[in-house]
């Protein structure tokens, strides 16, 4: 069930340089909520018109609250970050396919990549997969050791390579060239992606040759989040622009899309 | 009074037990989540997405940009085409709600074109009006010259009106020097009512990569943020054209709703206003008669003689 | 680099220090309180309010109103008429401030009106460009008719250019089907730049009196909202005319200015904003050096030489 | 010197029915705020484009505090009304022209007339009158009971004369009517009023012909504030809207301003 509901802002911390993490209180479809899935945040200024897609990095349907973490990109989010404990805002969700959690068991060896704000639905996904009992490594980037963030949630969860762009914290390099630099490579089950389309498009390189099931969660423009506005479409065949990523995604299967 | 017969209104093809539809384009074919937020009988009708001969695929990505109290779109009429609607997309929706009056919006890059999908969507029964799109600037074949053009946009309506078997209203584009005239163009083509006003043509730009954010560089600006213009149209052409007109352009209130029936409309479509909050149309249908209260309106029909009348 | 030479730019009859100075209509003659928030010599030049040839009271009241993002005004040209213009407007605003540029809009109902209007404060030594308003909505004489009308508003252009002694910018309407063609039509009429954009028609409605807020019902609509038309404008325009624009519609930040540069601009004007922030002007002279630092911009001229040579 | 700078809201609080008192403190040209000058007041959301003006109904060189009095008239009242303590709005002022406190002295008779949200100056100038020894008189209107406020501040500093239109507290009818049924009419040296233009016209009518002075503080839809943009304008003389409510007013001499 998709609700539209008032949450309350029970806490706002700037995790590292310009990222944040919002904690939501309030009523939710939490049965319904997936790794990977998101919502879609209706910024209280009224020269707002689209709400922002973030997603669900935590979610406690005990407590009753979401978590989101997310970085100022823009207007949008450096007003987000500006609103105090006990503000109300409109959280429309939870909405998105999720990553697909098949095939995974007790010691199935799975990849998490991520980059930069791709890493919040991978937050939740590594802790969702470590209660599975799967083996989880994760490979992050970030492009300098000041916006880095989720080195415990990711560690909880198993190992982590991590990757800054100019070296000042971990390997010196892209996620990509970091995986590519590991002389031991395990044979995942599966491989979840999430952050800027380049690391994407390099996971699909690396891994549509061998058998490992490929999840990509992509980003796109959104304007309803419910597929109503086919805002936000991504192609699963040449010429057509035939799947939204708020509906039929954000998640799709890496071998099927055209980045 | 019972509160729908104060909002029910009669138009061409339209029995109405309420002014309130979704917008073409903002809702789909109903097809979508929204659906799961309210029950859509409640609807006054659903104003479904364009159709064409074949189907689009529409444009690149980005499709839409925000701007302040506004949003620019460059879908680009991305729909399955005629046959694909009238096979599957019009069937569900037809079925789901079987009192729900649907009204089917018509884009074509040709005359021949608009005629022919006029045609079989009239023709399915189960529509109640088409909807003229003569005003997508998002296409590039001509789409916007149809309704730029008073020759062009008569020609084109009695040549719609000549093949349909439903009740035609023409929507009008708000990137004209005199809205009017064009109002009356298409008015004097048969046309049975008015659609205004469609997006007005706009751009924003990245900064970073310094060129257009929209993947069709150019887009349809709508939102609150235009409301004055569509009222000012509305007003200017309910008093120079005798025809039944659907308000729309940035409707978000019940305030707004009643706004538009003073400069001359005589129902209202709601597109963007659906982003921020799903539940717009249902919301708005709730909260009218309240309104209507506090400004002693009796009922909206009344609203509509006394303001036209007044003429 | 300095500052001052990173944001200089060159324009006929203008040798601008920054690209940043209030539009007209928004800061009267400079004899206004915001005079008391900052120093007008920081601006890159002022453009004073319409000047026409007999004075003007004005529209009734109220003249203003607001709509989301947007303000719709009616002022209707409320001006002491030119000869008071140059006899006490002028003199006070020129000696205050030797150094700044002054602009000089233009009005008014007749060709002949607009020529001697024109002529006399061009001769009058104190002014370094005309801004030529062809647009304004609110006035009924036919002031619109000039800018919605190519071949009006080339005959216009050249009459004015005949006499003037200072280089004349157009000011155009928003408010037509092919802003191009207008731009075009003036660029044939010997105008030596454009301003744009003027306000877009709007209305809005009170709904306790049923009837117009503003005074003269419909007004001219400015601010945030109308952003995307200005630069849609600018952009098509700016690619098919060879004439520096100087642009305005919603200019709020020094994000907005470095979007109109990357539209086509090569200046800009400050309405709306000052409402909300009266030192907006210096605020964004302030704000661009570092905004242009981030976008690796080295200088606007440089910026308009890309813009524009790149078309 | 005109500022404008941003205050923080230290009380907010329902003084009757839709009627609000908000208490700012930030820094300002006190020195300069003369009763009957206002200030324009920027809502914190993008939306609006519109400062809107507020008359100081008590401010406080000490403490730093200016404090306003409103009625929920459309969306921009009912925003301020919904902003917690510690929220920070622009105050752009002080503004406007003030009342004339020429002719005032201790002992002379003045009469302070309002209605409804034209109370506020009126409090302050009451004030500011009976610290100078004047002997003052208020008569004020409202629509009911619920409504009223300002009656403490007004016994404090004189003789209040109270009206209701539906006759739910004090004398039945509107203050133009309570002024009527008064038997003894004093001699004023200076009448003050700010309210409806129904009530400012009752005042001109009634003393224009009297020797006493009167001063009319007016409303106006504002742009700027500044004279910078004549939004508005209102007439002293035929044919012409010669004056800035603004700079010029808000309070015009009663017997030159054409209402
Ligand atoms: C399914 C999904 C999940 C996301 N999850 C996260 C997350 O967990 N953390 C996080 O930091 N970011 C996330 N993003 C990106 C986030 O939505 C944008 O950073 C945010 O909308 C920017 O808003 P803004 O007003 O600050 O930026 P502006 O650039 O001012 O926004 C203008 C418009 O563009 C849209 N926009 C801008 N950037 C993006 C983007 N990258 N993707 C989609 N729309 C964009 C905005 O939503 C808005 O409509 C996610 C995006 C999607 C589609
Ligand atoms: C000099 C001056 C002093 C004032 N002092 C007070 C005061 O102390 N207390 C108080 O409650 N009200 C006062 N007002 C009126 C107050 O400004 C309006 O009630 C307020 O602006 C309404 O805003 P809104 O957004 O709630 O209403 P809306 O109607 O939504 O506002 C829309 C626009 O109309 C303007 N507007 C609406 N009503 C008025 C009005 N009566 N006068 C001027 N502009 C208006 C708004 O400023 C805004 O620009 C004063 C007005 C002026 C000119
Ligand atoms: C995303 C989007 C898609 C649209 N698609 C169509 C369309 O297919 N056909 C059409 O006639 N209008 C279309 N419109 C225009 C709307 O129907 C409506 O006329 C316009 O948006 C103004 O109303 P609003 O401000 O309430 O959105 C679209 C608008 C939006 C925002
Ligand atoms: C109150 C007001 C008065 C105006 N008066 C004039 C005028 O006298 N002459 C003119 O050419 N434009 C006038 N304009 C238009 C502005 O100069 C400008 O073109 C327009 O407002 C768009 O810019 P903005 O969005 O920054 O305000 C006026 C605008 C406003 C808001
Ligand atoms: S955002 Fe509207 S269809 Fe996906
Ligand atoms: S509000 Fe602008 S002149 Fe008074």
């Amino acid at each position: 069930m998709l609700t539209k509901n008032d949450f309350q802002i029970i806490e706002q911390q700037e995790l590292a340089h310009d990222i944040y993490r919002v904690i939501l209180h309030g009523e939710f479809n939490y049965a319904g909520v997936k790794p990977g899935c998101f919502v879609m945040l209706k910024l209280p200024d009224e020269a707002y018109q689209l709400r922002r897609p973030l997603a669900i990095a935590a979610c406690d349907s005990v407590q009753k609250t979401i978590t989101l973490i997310y970085r100022i990109v823009g207007d949008g989010m450096r007003l987000l970050s500006k609103l105090a404990v006990g503000t109300i805002v409109n959280i429309l969700g939870p909405l998105g396919n999720g990553f697909s959690l098949e095939n995974v068991d007790v010691g199935t060896e799975v990849l998490l990549v991520g980059g930069g704000t791709g890493l919040p639905p991978l937050m939740m996904l590594a802790q969702v997969l470590k209660e599975k009992g799967c083996r989880v490594s994760t490979a992050v980037g970030f492009r300098t050791a000041s916006m880095i963030f989720g080195e415990t949630e990711f560690e909880r969860s198993g190992q982590l390579l991590l990757a800054t762009d100019d070296g000042s914290r971990g390997f010196k390099g892209n996620v990509g060239e970091l995986l590519a630099s590991q002389t031991t490579v395990s044979k995942y089950t599966n491989v979840y992606a999430c952050g800027p389309e380049g690391l994407l498009k390099m996971v699909q390189t690396r891994f549509v040759p061998t058998e490992t099931a490929i999840y990509l969660s992509l980003e796109g423009r959104m304007a309803c989040g419910v597929g109503a506005c086919e805002a936000c479409v991504v192609s699963t065949g040449e010429g057509t622009f035939n799947k939204c990523v708020c509906v039929e995604g954000p998640v799709f299967n890496g071998r099927e899309v055209i980045l | 009074m019972r509160t729908d017969e104060r909002l029910a209104i009669e138009l061409p093809g339209l029995k109405l037990k309420n002014p309130v539809m979704p917008a073409s384009g903002c809702f789909g074919f109903g097809d979508n989540r929204y659906a799961e937020m309210f029950d859509l009988n409640e609807l006054g009708a659903i104003i479904i997405k364009a159709a064409t001969l074949k189907p689009r695929i529409g444009n690149p990505v980005p499709r839409i940009a925000e701007t302040k109290s506004g949003v620019l779109n460059a879908v680009g009429l991305q729909n399955p085409g005629v046959d694909v609607i009238l096979k599957e997309k019009l069937p569900v929706l037809h079925k789901k709600y079987p009192e729900l009056p649907i009204i089917a919006n018509v884009a074509g890059a040709t005359q021949a074109e608009y005629v022919e999908v006029a045609k079989r969507l009239s023709e399915s029964g189960m529509v109640s009006a088409l909807e003229l799109n003569i005003s997508c600037p998002n296409v590039h074949e001509g789409g916007m010259l149809f309704g730029t053009d008073p020759v062009i946009a008569q020609r084109l309506t009695q040549a719609v009106k000549e093949v349909s078997r439903v009740p035609v209203y023409v929507k009008l584009s708000p990137n004209v020097t005199d809205i009017v005239a064009i109002a009356q163009a298409v008015a004097a083509g048969g046309a049975d009512g008015l659609s205004m006003i469609n997006t007005l043509l706009g751009m924003r730009i990245n900064l970073k990569t310094r060129s257009p954010i929209l993947g069709n560089k150019t887009g349809g600006l709508s939102g609150p943020g235009i409301k004055p213009i569509a009222v000012r149209m509305i007003y200017q052409v309910s008093r120079a054209v005798d025809l039944p007109i659907i308000a729309m352009g940035g409707i978000e209130t019940a305030d707004d709703v009643l706004e538009m029936y003073m400069a001359g409309a005589s129902a209202v479509a709601i597109g963007t206003a659906h982003f921020n909050n799903p539940t717009a149309c249902p919301d708005l249908i709730r909260e009218l008669p309240q309104k209507m209260d506090e400004l002693k309106i009796d009922s909206l029909s009344e609203l509509i003689t006394e303001v036209r009348g007044a003429q």
